[in-house]
């Protein structure tokens, strides 16, 4: 049975030192309880307009077809498809930074991972939209489903697509029952803080009647430390399965067996850089600086620069292969990546996700917030064009040249992918303003206070009794 | 219409035996609410309960401590058996659905490839084995923890709000053979226990 | 314009049989819904079953389809009294079972929605009798005058009916004149025979006896009259059936890129002005290396032209045509004034390749069409000498010469009278519109370049009421009440007796026909007989071999030479230097959809993609590379052209392979009156062009306006990128290495991961598409549209790469960019045994039949438009809209009920957001499969023909059983020239290429 | 204090039990009123014309192919002409009053509407001919018609239903139970007498690929 290890000597604390249980709770459900900032108000409306221009996009879709977006042959699929994988990808950060790092007992990671859970529900629930509008006929979409009907026919499971059905239909339930549990604790903290009836009546139910009884921690750790683990191979295997759409196809530019682990780790970067943007953001309105530390960043932007190099060196062995292959379509086809019409894509993508991380090398830049706030928001930009580089430029100009051809994105194209940002931001921010924005529970279980060796002879000061005496007991007990 | 009906009717018969028997076992008992201010206290007294042989009692704190189930003599958590029957589930399921669709009830060939083909099918096999062992986790951690229970006893304390807090509690059923107000009450004072408290359950 | 109400309420009786009555079980749309469970559908039974008609069967008829003195003997599909689907007459000399696009595309101009329903007097509804009793009123007016101030203004016809009722016209008014015009016409053809030989005469040429071809200016196998059996022919000359066979070989000298071009060994780019000048020289060189061409010899020796030309294409040519000796022949274009026509007939004289290979048939019209005869109308007109004016067909206001200024003419004439099919730019101009029938409507005869003639017959009653050039001859020769039928019916007899030796006298009334055979004896011809001979004649479509005007087999002895004629004609032809850039010359070009302009609202004629250039919806002025970056132009310029004071404007585009300092002009776009689709489609072009001028002229300058302008083509990329797609060798390196089509790849080494599915047994469907014979006509592109109710999409939609058709021709260029060389690859569903497409379909609407067919399933389809991308060939289309109301039928408010009237009832008729692409023509597949079952027999092959392959002039496309080793496709299939493209990715292609081969003359080189 | 009453605590069994038979309610509605057997059997329009096939097929032992001439040539069986029905009512019952809109329609030349009873779902082709060529009884797919007096659909026609037959014969040939004998398509009444496999005419291999239904 795993424990969170406790505060070992020399070790830097995980919250700002000083810091009481009480704090931590009071820190936390102040933002989901007390009133919203204005900066909250302004961020909501703006994400409701463009809410409602996804909205219009959908509807224009609907009644016109594909063919209000400006897909056409050969590039069938276009930014639909490349909007689905970006999602996909940002909603990898979550499960990732909550379960691998659970499991490789990245303690640090409990600042977070509430928050990147979050994001993993609202961006795979983007991804699913994609997924779900991007067919010529959504109203039998039915018939992606093994469901028994009067054609006695079932799905094709031979087709990747399926297979993507299955896995971030997986993904999306994992994550949330995942996150769920993880929430249960903190509905309880937010259920016995409750004031008004309604709020102790939705919180508790959610609770579950949740006591803090050891007899159920024990089993609730367990159902934890099992969840990190199976969610661990799922987050790998379904980005995999995305990769195989293109990885299976027999087009140049897709036809690669190194998609899968070069997806992966696109996931992995995109996903630490939408948490950086969004936490970044969070972590100043609602001041939470006791327990997201500059140390957190600095690691998370450790993070960014690893995946940051693993994604440049998957283009270049892109490129080697493609040489070394000596096939004449794949060859051309990143040969045009390079110098063709999309170079522009195709260099942004480079700029974005391979040269700016770079500054990580320096440890001032990786705690620098305006810097880091940036450089994540280059990295999302990095990535939609890198999936719509391996989409478009590899589809525009495949085998025949007769049938080669340019893409251009319609208005509509434009509405859907801004407007599922817009939802991708209210539902966020109405998960801020609702339910404890970190793991309380499991960040009180970092702290000194938590170990049975603390200091037992003066107990922990009341409330209200000067933090300075905490923190010199700190001190002590670091010396000692 | 009718078979709504008739669970309808099921479930209130249900709910009254329920009810019955919850009545029976709470009938006039009482529970002692010990609360300590730090987790070694709590660990400390909690040692003390086991050794002085306690059964129904439990331990109350904002967050798992590290140590306690030693200090309770609790054993190692059941839920691992539960998340594997459903893993394998999903696995035998995902492949007879797979393999009875796509080669015995509806068999076709697309892409030269035979139907009923293997390979093809380790993705989805592999998605639905996580997704069945995730909700095998997920509800098996709720019945072994007899949850959800809305309503509970220790909820009659208002101090018992600092356990999901910063506060560190540990409860003992009338219902314990050990159990004996003052002597358990003193125990527990014995061991820096900030506050007691007894809790009538009544119905 | 579209609405149903113009539909006919019911047949005329005499037709019935093929009348329109509403279709039998074809659901009525779903009226309403009754209850919940599901909607009504109508059954409206016959009143009583036309004879013969079998509900749900499909019937055949036998009808011929006039075009530019030729005629093309047409089997038409009719399904319920609707004619869906026409195919060519495999008795009939000029199609031989094949039609081109135009043709295969007629059959939507009958369902138009925007003919006429109702004569129109000065634009207001009017009735045929009210024209009927003007008409009267005035013919007997004329009848005092003699007809002095009547004039009729008609099209060259091809009718025995029309031309016989025509004299009678002129019997009846001796004073009344018959004009004929049409922009594009035989004059110079006739000119030139006339010169060379003392009669207007018609050039038959058998292709597959000649061996070496020089093509001066002429498109005989798409533009020139007789085309589809011009292809036949020269394609079975190009046949390569195995190393050892031989084949023809083609030069051509042109403008401008065409299909015969395109099909040459050697082509020379030169401008149309300079042809006469190489003309002579190369008969100057014939002389010189001894042909006995006579004075003609000597005339082109001393004739100086400015300019010389390649050395090799005079020397290197007349070496080859005298090697080719008899049959080598010199086929000039209709472009080309009458001296070339008359070199090339004493050339083809001293070849002695007349009667193997060329023979003579007498000019038809002897009213033949020349522009000098619109003239002297439109000046009798100026001189007022014109009282009523009849135009019959035809549209002079946007088509006759622009210094004749037609249109202010015409308001001259007091009664002026359009039959047209159309509102078009001249109906507007006259007094009367008068809505003409579509072939398909109206009985009639035709006859064909050879001589033969065809019956033409109705499949339907005329949908918009209107009438034929033949019943308005009835009535102008004063047998307006007979019936169309007896006309034809007596026009036919006397051919049908001449077949039997014999000529007509009498009536027939009494059940005999009194006649006398060759030797005068008087004998009496049963009436039966001809009853008989005149149903087989509806039946196969021709009158048997009965023939007007038979040709001339040998001219040599038949017809006298007349070289000194050529000799002077030739001396004082001044020969046009070559164009500069500051006096460019323009080449009007004859379009390969639009003809002249008549087919400008087809859809499926606006939306193929030109077959050199890949534009569709437009025509452009076509300049060479060097010519254009001379004038400082690119591809989208719009360049205004001008010649004296007249000058047009039109969008240039740079194509390799046009002839320096020409710019070529197709004819026929850019109509005004044309209607809603064909309204303001590319530019005018006649407006350059004048009676001295009408096949090309000199001295033009060209000025940039500043414009640009957008096309939409189908092919954006024209280089084959190094890339192995269209694979060709020389008839040597052929002989050399018989199996240089395949590559030499490493053999696949594929894991055991599956065992590969037996195709082994039973009927496995396969095609070869022979790129050695296909020229790129893209006739197969229409049919297969006709045949599977492939929709429009429209100039936007097939800009953005949304094109719908399921058969496409890539054309690719090689070579340096001063000398091209073009190559075609018509591309559909190549039916890949292991199919990329199939494997990613996540509904199981993709999957692999039995027989080895990718099948989809529309209704199953959800439209991810996965198997799209992974179609290696891309030949899969998607419904983006709904193009039957969005795109191009997006402001005409749907497709029109009368154009849904063509659709293929055993085809889906595809929704939006599915895929679609080739299948083999599955439905015929299936009917012939159900056939045979129903008589209990086995598929034997060439019962089943795709539509592409039924169309294809040239034979180049072959389809049938893979697993019956006698079938024909499975001979090509295992042939050494077969290649499969794309087949190094495994996916085993159906569907696989004969690889092309050339036969170049090794002196060029 | 206590948020919740101890009747609360029942929450997860009502949740359990509810929910279970909650599904269950909902898979057996549809199964039952989204399949053909309840939205397409059983419909049974009101007919312009009062034509019974009890009386016609049966009383008066007409053939069907006597009216529907061309079923065994044609993908269609075909609703009669009226010249058919006149060619028997301008002398039998010519005064009856049932028969009035008939003769009606047939002086003025109107169209009578039909109303479809039995239909194949959308973008179906079916062909007559061959399936009686085959041996496939008109009962199979319509019923015993020659005891109703107005028409009613008595199978689903569902493309699950087709495949059916077409995989029993493939598999049974002649001993599949849905052939009898060419001869006795058109027999109503016919019942299989001797448990012998039929002799078939030719081997049949009904068609299971997509296209030969769907094109």
């Amino acid at each position: 049975m795993y424990h969170e290890p406790i505060l070992e000597l020399g070790e830097e604390p995980l919250v700002k030192p000083g810091s009481t249980l009480h704090d931590i709770t009071e820190d936390v459900c102040r933002v989901a309880e007390s009133k919203m900032p204005r900066a909250w108000y302004v961020a909501f409306s703006i994400a409701l307009v463009f809410v409602a221009i996804f909205a219009v996009s959908v509807a224009t879709l609907f009644w016109r077809g594909i063919g209000a977006w400006g897909n056409t042959g050969p590039t069938f699929w276009a930014w639909d498809i490349t909007n689905f994988v970006w999602w996909v990808g940002i909603g990898h950060a979550g499960t990732l930074i909550s379960a691998v790092l659970f499991i490789f007992r990245q303690r640090w990671r409990t600042a977070i991972n509430r928050f990147a859970e979050a994001m993993t529900l609202f961006a795979v629930l983007g991804a699913m939209t994609f997924a779900g509008i991007h067919v010529g006929r959504p109203w039998v979409i039915y018939y992606l489903f093994p469901l028994p009907d009067q054609m006695s026919l079932w799905p094709s499971f031979k087709s990747p697509l399926l297979w993507d059905v299955f896995a971030v239909g997986t993904y999306f339930t994992v994550s949330l029952l995942f996150w769920f549990t993880g929430l249960v604790p903190d509905l309880a903290t937010m259920r016995d803080r409750a004031t008004t009836p309604w709020r102790r009546r939705v919180f508790g139910f959610f609770a579950m009647g949740w006591r803090g009884s050891n007899r159920s921690w024990r089993n609730y750790e367990r159902a934890y430390l099992i969840l990190a683990g199976i969610s661990t191979p799922l987050v790998i295997s379904v980005h995999s399965v995305v990769a195989m759409d293109f990885a299976t196809s027999i087009i140049p530019g897709w036809h690669t067996t190194i998609f899968p682990p070069y997806f992966v780790v696109g996931a992995v970067f995109s996903g630490f850089a939408m948490v950086m943007t969004v936490l970044l953001v969070a972590r100043k309105i609602f001041k939470l600086e006791r327990v997201i530390l500059p140390r957190h960043l600095d690691l998370m932007n450790k993070v960014i620069l690893l995946t940051s190099c693993l994604i440049g060196f998957a283009y270049a062995t892109e490129f080697f292969i493609a040489w070394y292959s000596g096939n004449p379509y794949e060859l051309y086809v990143f040969k045009n990546r390079a110098v063709g019409p999309y170079s522009w894509a195709y260099w942004t993508m480079v700029v974005c996700n391979v040269i700016v991380p770079q500054i990580f090398w320096k440890k001032s830049m990786r705690t620098n917030v305006p810097v880091m706030w940036v450089v994540s928001i280059l990295i999302n930009v990095g990535m939609w064009f890198e999936r719509f580089v391996i989409i478009v430029t590899s589809l525009h100009r495949d085998f025949l040249p007769s049938s080669w051809g340019m893409f251009h994105p319609s208005i509509v194209d434009i509405g859907t992918f801004t407007g599922s940002i817009g939802v991708f931001f209210a539902g966020f921010l109405l998960f801020m303003r609702y339910l404890p924005v970190v793991a309380m529970s499991e960040v009180k279980g970092t702290m000194a206070q938590a170990d049975p060796h603390y200091v037992a002879h003066h107990a922990e000061p009341e409330d209200g009794v000067s933090r300075e005496s905490a923190a010199a007991a700190l001190a002590m007990e670091a010396e000692s | 219409m009718t078979s709504q009906s008739a669970s309808a009717r099921m479930t209130s018969r249900a709910s009254a035996r329920a009810l019955n028997r919850r009545a029976a076992r709470v009938e006039k008992t009482q529970l002692l609410l010990a609360e300590f201010e730090n987790t070694s206290d709590v660990l400390h007294a909690a040692e003390v309960m086991r050794r002085a042989g306690y059964q129904k009692w439990d331990v109350h704190s904002p967050f798992p401590i590290h140590g306690m189930d030693a200090a309770m003599g609790l054993k190692d958590s059941r839920l691992g058996w539960t998340v594997l029957l459903f893993a394998l589930t999903g696995l035998t399921g995902a492949f007879v659905m797979m393999y009875w669709m796509g080669g015995v009830d509806y068999p076709f060939v697309a892409g030269g490839k035979p139907p009923g083909a293997l390979p093809p099918m380790a993705p989805i096999i592999f998605e639905l084995t996580i997704l069945f062992s995730a909700f095998g986790t997920v509800l098996g951690m709720l019945h072994l923890n007899r949850m959800p229970r809305h309503n509970h006893p220790v909820f009659s304390s208002e101090r018992f709000k600092g356990a999901s807090d910063h506060r560190f509690f540990v409860s003992v059923d009338s219902r314990d053979k050990n159990f004996d107000a003052g002597r358990t009450r003193a125990l527990l004072e014995s061991n820096h226990a900030s506050f007691i408290e007894l809790i009538e359950v009544t119905s | 314009m579209n609405d149903s109400s113009k539909l006919p309420p019911n047949p005329l009786p005499e037709v019935s049989r093929r009348g329109f009555l509403g279709s039998l079980t074809a659901s009525l749309a779903l009226l309403g819904t009754e209850g919940c469970r599901r909607a009504t559908e109508k059954v409206v039974p016959y009143q009583s079953v036309p004879e013969q008609v079998i509900p749900g069967q499909a019937m055949h008829f036998a009808t011929v389809y006039a075009r530019r003195g030729d005629a093309v003997g047409l089997v038409v599909e009719s399904h319920e009294g609707r004619p869906t689907k026409i195919e060519g007459n495999p008795l009939h000399p000029s199609s031989l079972g094949a039609v081109d696009a135009i043709t295969q595309a007629s059959v939507l101009d009958l369902y138009d929605p925007e003919r006429t329903p109702s004569p129109l007097r000065a634009g207001a509804k009017s009735t045929w009798d009210a024209f009927a009793a003007e008409l009267d009123a005035r013919l007997s007016k004329h009848a005092t005058d003699l007809g002095a101030t009547l004039r009729v203004l008609a099209t060259p016809t091809n009718s025995p009916t029309v031309q016989r009722l025509r004299a009678a016209f002129g019997r009846r008014f001796p004073a009344a004149r018959v004009h004929t015009y049409a922009p594009v016409d035989a004059a110079n053809v006739h000119a030139g025979s006339t010169l060379a030989l003392g009669r207007a005469m018609q050039p038959l040429l058998a292709f597959d006896q000649a061996k070496v071809i020089l093509s001066l200016d002429s498109d005989f196998l798409q533009t020139e009259p007789g085309n589809v059996r011009a292809h036949r022919s020269f394609s079975v000359g190009r046949a390569v059936t195995s190393p050892q066979s031989s084949m023809s070989r083609l030069y051509v000298v042109e403008p401008g890129w065409s299909t015969t071009g395109l099909a040459a060994d050697h082509r020379l780019p030169l401008p149309a002005g300079r042809v006469p000048a190489y003309a002579a020289a190369l008969a100057a060189e014939l002389a010189r290396l001894g042909l006995p061409l006579g004075a003609v010899g000597d005339a082109a020796a001393t004739v100086k032209a400015t300019g010389a030309f390649e050395p090799r294409w005079i020397q290197a040519v007349a070496k080859d045509l005298l090697r080719g000796g008899k049959s080598s022949v010199l086929v000039v274009g209709t472009r080309q004034p009458a001296i070339v026509h008359a070199l090339a007939c004493a050339v083809n004289r001293a070849l002695g390749s007349e009667g193997p290979v060329v023979s003579y048939v007498d000019a038809f019209d002897p009213s033949e069409a020349k522009a000098a005869d619109l003239a002297s109308l439109v000046s009798a007109i100026g001189a007022g000498k014109v009282e009523t004016l009849l135009l019959l067909g035809g549209n002079p206001v946007y088509d006759a010469p622009a210094d004749l200024h037609v249109q202010e003419t015409l308001s001259k004439v007091q009664l002026t009278a359009h039959l047209a099919g159309f509102v078009d730019e001249t109906s507007a101009g006259c007094v009367w519109h008068l809505p003409m029938t579509h072939e398909l409507e109206a009985w009639g005869d035709q006859r064909a370049l050879d001589g033969t003639v065809a019956l033409q017959q109705p499949l339907i009653a005329p949908l918009f009421g209107g009438k034929s050039e033949l019943e308005i001859w009835a009535s102008l020769a004063g047998e307006k009440d007979a019936r169309p039928y007896d006309l034809v019916r007596a026009t036919s007899r006397a051919p049908l007796l001449l077949e039997s030796g014999l000529t007509s006298s009498g009536d027939g009334k009494d059940g005999k026909i009194d006649c006398t055979d060759a030797l005068g004896v008087h004998v009496q011809y049963p009436v039966l007989g001809f009853e008989h001979d005149w149903k087989k004649a509806l039946r196969d479509g021709v009158l048997a071999a009965a023939k007007v005007g038979a040709p001339v087999l040998d001219p040599g002895a038949a017809l006298a030479l007349r070289a000194p004629d050529i000799a002077a004609e030739l001396a004082k032809t001044e020969l046009a230097a070559p164009p500069t850039r500051e006096r460019l010359e323009v080449a009007f070009t004859v379009d390969a959809k639009m003809l002249d302009g008549r087919h400008a609202n087809n859809t499926w004629l606006q939306e193929l993609a030109d077959p050199i250039t890949k534009i569709t919806w437009d025509n452009a002025g076509l300049v060479s590379p060097k010519t254009a970056s001379e004038l400082g132009i690119e591809t989208g310029d719009v360049i205004k052209l001008s010649r004296g004071d007249r000058s047009v404007t039109i969008a240039a585009y740079v194509l390799p392979g046009t002839a320096d300092g020409t710019v070529i002009l197709p004819l026929g776009w850019g109509r005004t009156q044309a209607g809603r689709i064909g309204n303001r489609r590319g530019f005018d072009v006649f407006p350059l062009r004048t009676t001295d001028a009408m096949g090309f002229a000199g001295g033009v300058s060209a000025t940039r306006t500043g414009e640009r302008y957008e096309f939409a083509r189908t092919q954006q990329s024209d280089s084959m990128e190094g890339r192995p797609l269209v694979r060709e060798a020389t008839l040597e390196e052929y002989r050399q290495k018989p199996h240089f089509a395949e590559l030499e790849v490493a053999p696949r080494r594929s894991l055991p991961l599956w065992t590969d599915v037996d195709y082994s047994k039973g009927h496995q469907w396969g095609m070869t598409i022979d790129l050695n014979a296909c020229t790129g006509c893209s006739a197969c592109v229409v049919a297969c549209q006709a045949e599977n109710n492939i929709p429009v999409v429209g100039k936007e939609e097939v800009a953005k790469g949304r094109d719908m058709q399921w058969l496409r021709i890539d054309r690719y260029f090689e070579g340096e960019a001063e000398e091209p060389r073009a190559l075609v690859q018509p591309m559909a569903c190549v039916q890949c045994e292991e199919a990329p497409c199939e494997n990613v379909c996540p509904v199981a609407a993709l999957e692999h039949s039995a027989e080895g067919l990718s099948e989809i399933t529309y209704n199953r389809c959800i439209g991810t438009r996965y198997c799209a991308n992974n179609c290696p060939y891309k030949v899969r289309r998607f419904n983006f809209l709904n193009w039957h109301n969005d795109g191009v039928w997006n402001e005409t408010g749907g497709l029109p009920e009368t154009l849904q009237m063509q659709q293929n009832p055993n085809v889906t008729v595809r929704f939006r957001g599915v895929i679609e692409k080739c299948s083999y023509c599955v439905q015929r597949i299936q009917s012939h499969r159900l056939a045979t079952k129903r008589e209990g027999r086995d598929l034997r092959d060439g019962d089943i023909v795709t539509a592409c392959q039924q169309t294809c002039p040239a034979d180049a496309i072959v389809f049938g059983d893979l697993n019956d080793l006698g079938s024909q496709v499975s001979k090509l299939a295992m042939g050494d020239r077969r290649y499969g493209l794309l087949q190094e990715l495994g996916i085993k292609p159906r569907t696989t290429f004969l690889a092309k081969i050339q036969n170049p003359n090794p002196e060029m080189a | 204090m206590q948020f919740f009453s101890r009747r609360a605590n029942l929450f997860p069994l009502v949740l359990a039990v509810g929910g279970i038979s909650l599904c269950v309610f909902a898979v057996a509605m549809v199964w039952y009123y989204f399949g053909p057997q309840f939205t397409q059997v059983g419909y049974s329009p009101k007919q312009p014309i009062v034509y019974s096939h009890r009386v016609h097929a049966r009383n008066l032992g007409l053939d069907c192919r006597y009216c529907h001439a061309n079923v065994e040539v044609s993908s269609v069986a075909s609703v009669p002409p009226m010249q058919t029905c006149m060619n028997c009512h301008s002398v039998v019952a010519a005064s009856s009053l049932k028969l009035a809109p008939l003769r009606d329609a047939w002086e003025s030349g109107a169209r009578v509407e039909w109303t479809r009873v039995n239909k194949l779902p959308d973008y179906v082709y079916f062909d007559h001919s061959v399936h009686l060529g085959a041996g496939v009884g008109c009962v199979e797919c319509h019923g015993r018609i020659d005891e109703m007096d107005q028409v009613e659909q008595m199978k689903p026609l569902s493309m699950g239903w087709c495949l059916e037959c077409h995989r029993d014969v493939r598999a049974n040939q002649g001993a599949s139970r849905f052939l009898r004998p060419v001869s006795e398509v058109t027999n109503m009444g016919w019942k299989r007498t001797s448990s012998e496999p039929l002799v078939l005419p030719r081997p049949l291999n009904p068609a299971e690929n997509c296209s030969a239904c769907h094109r």
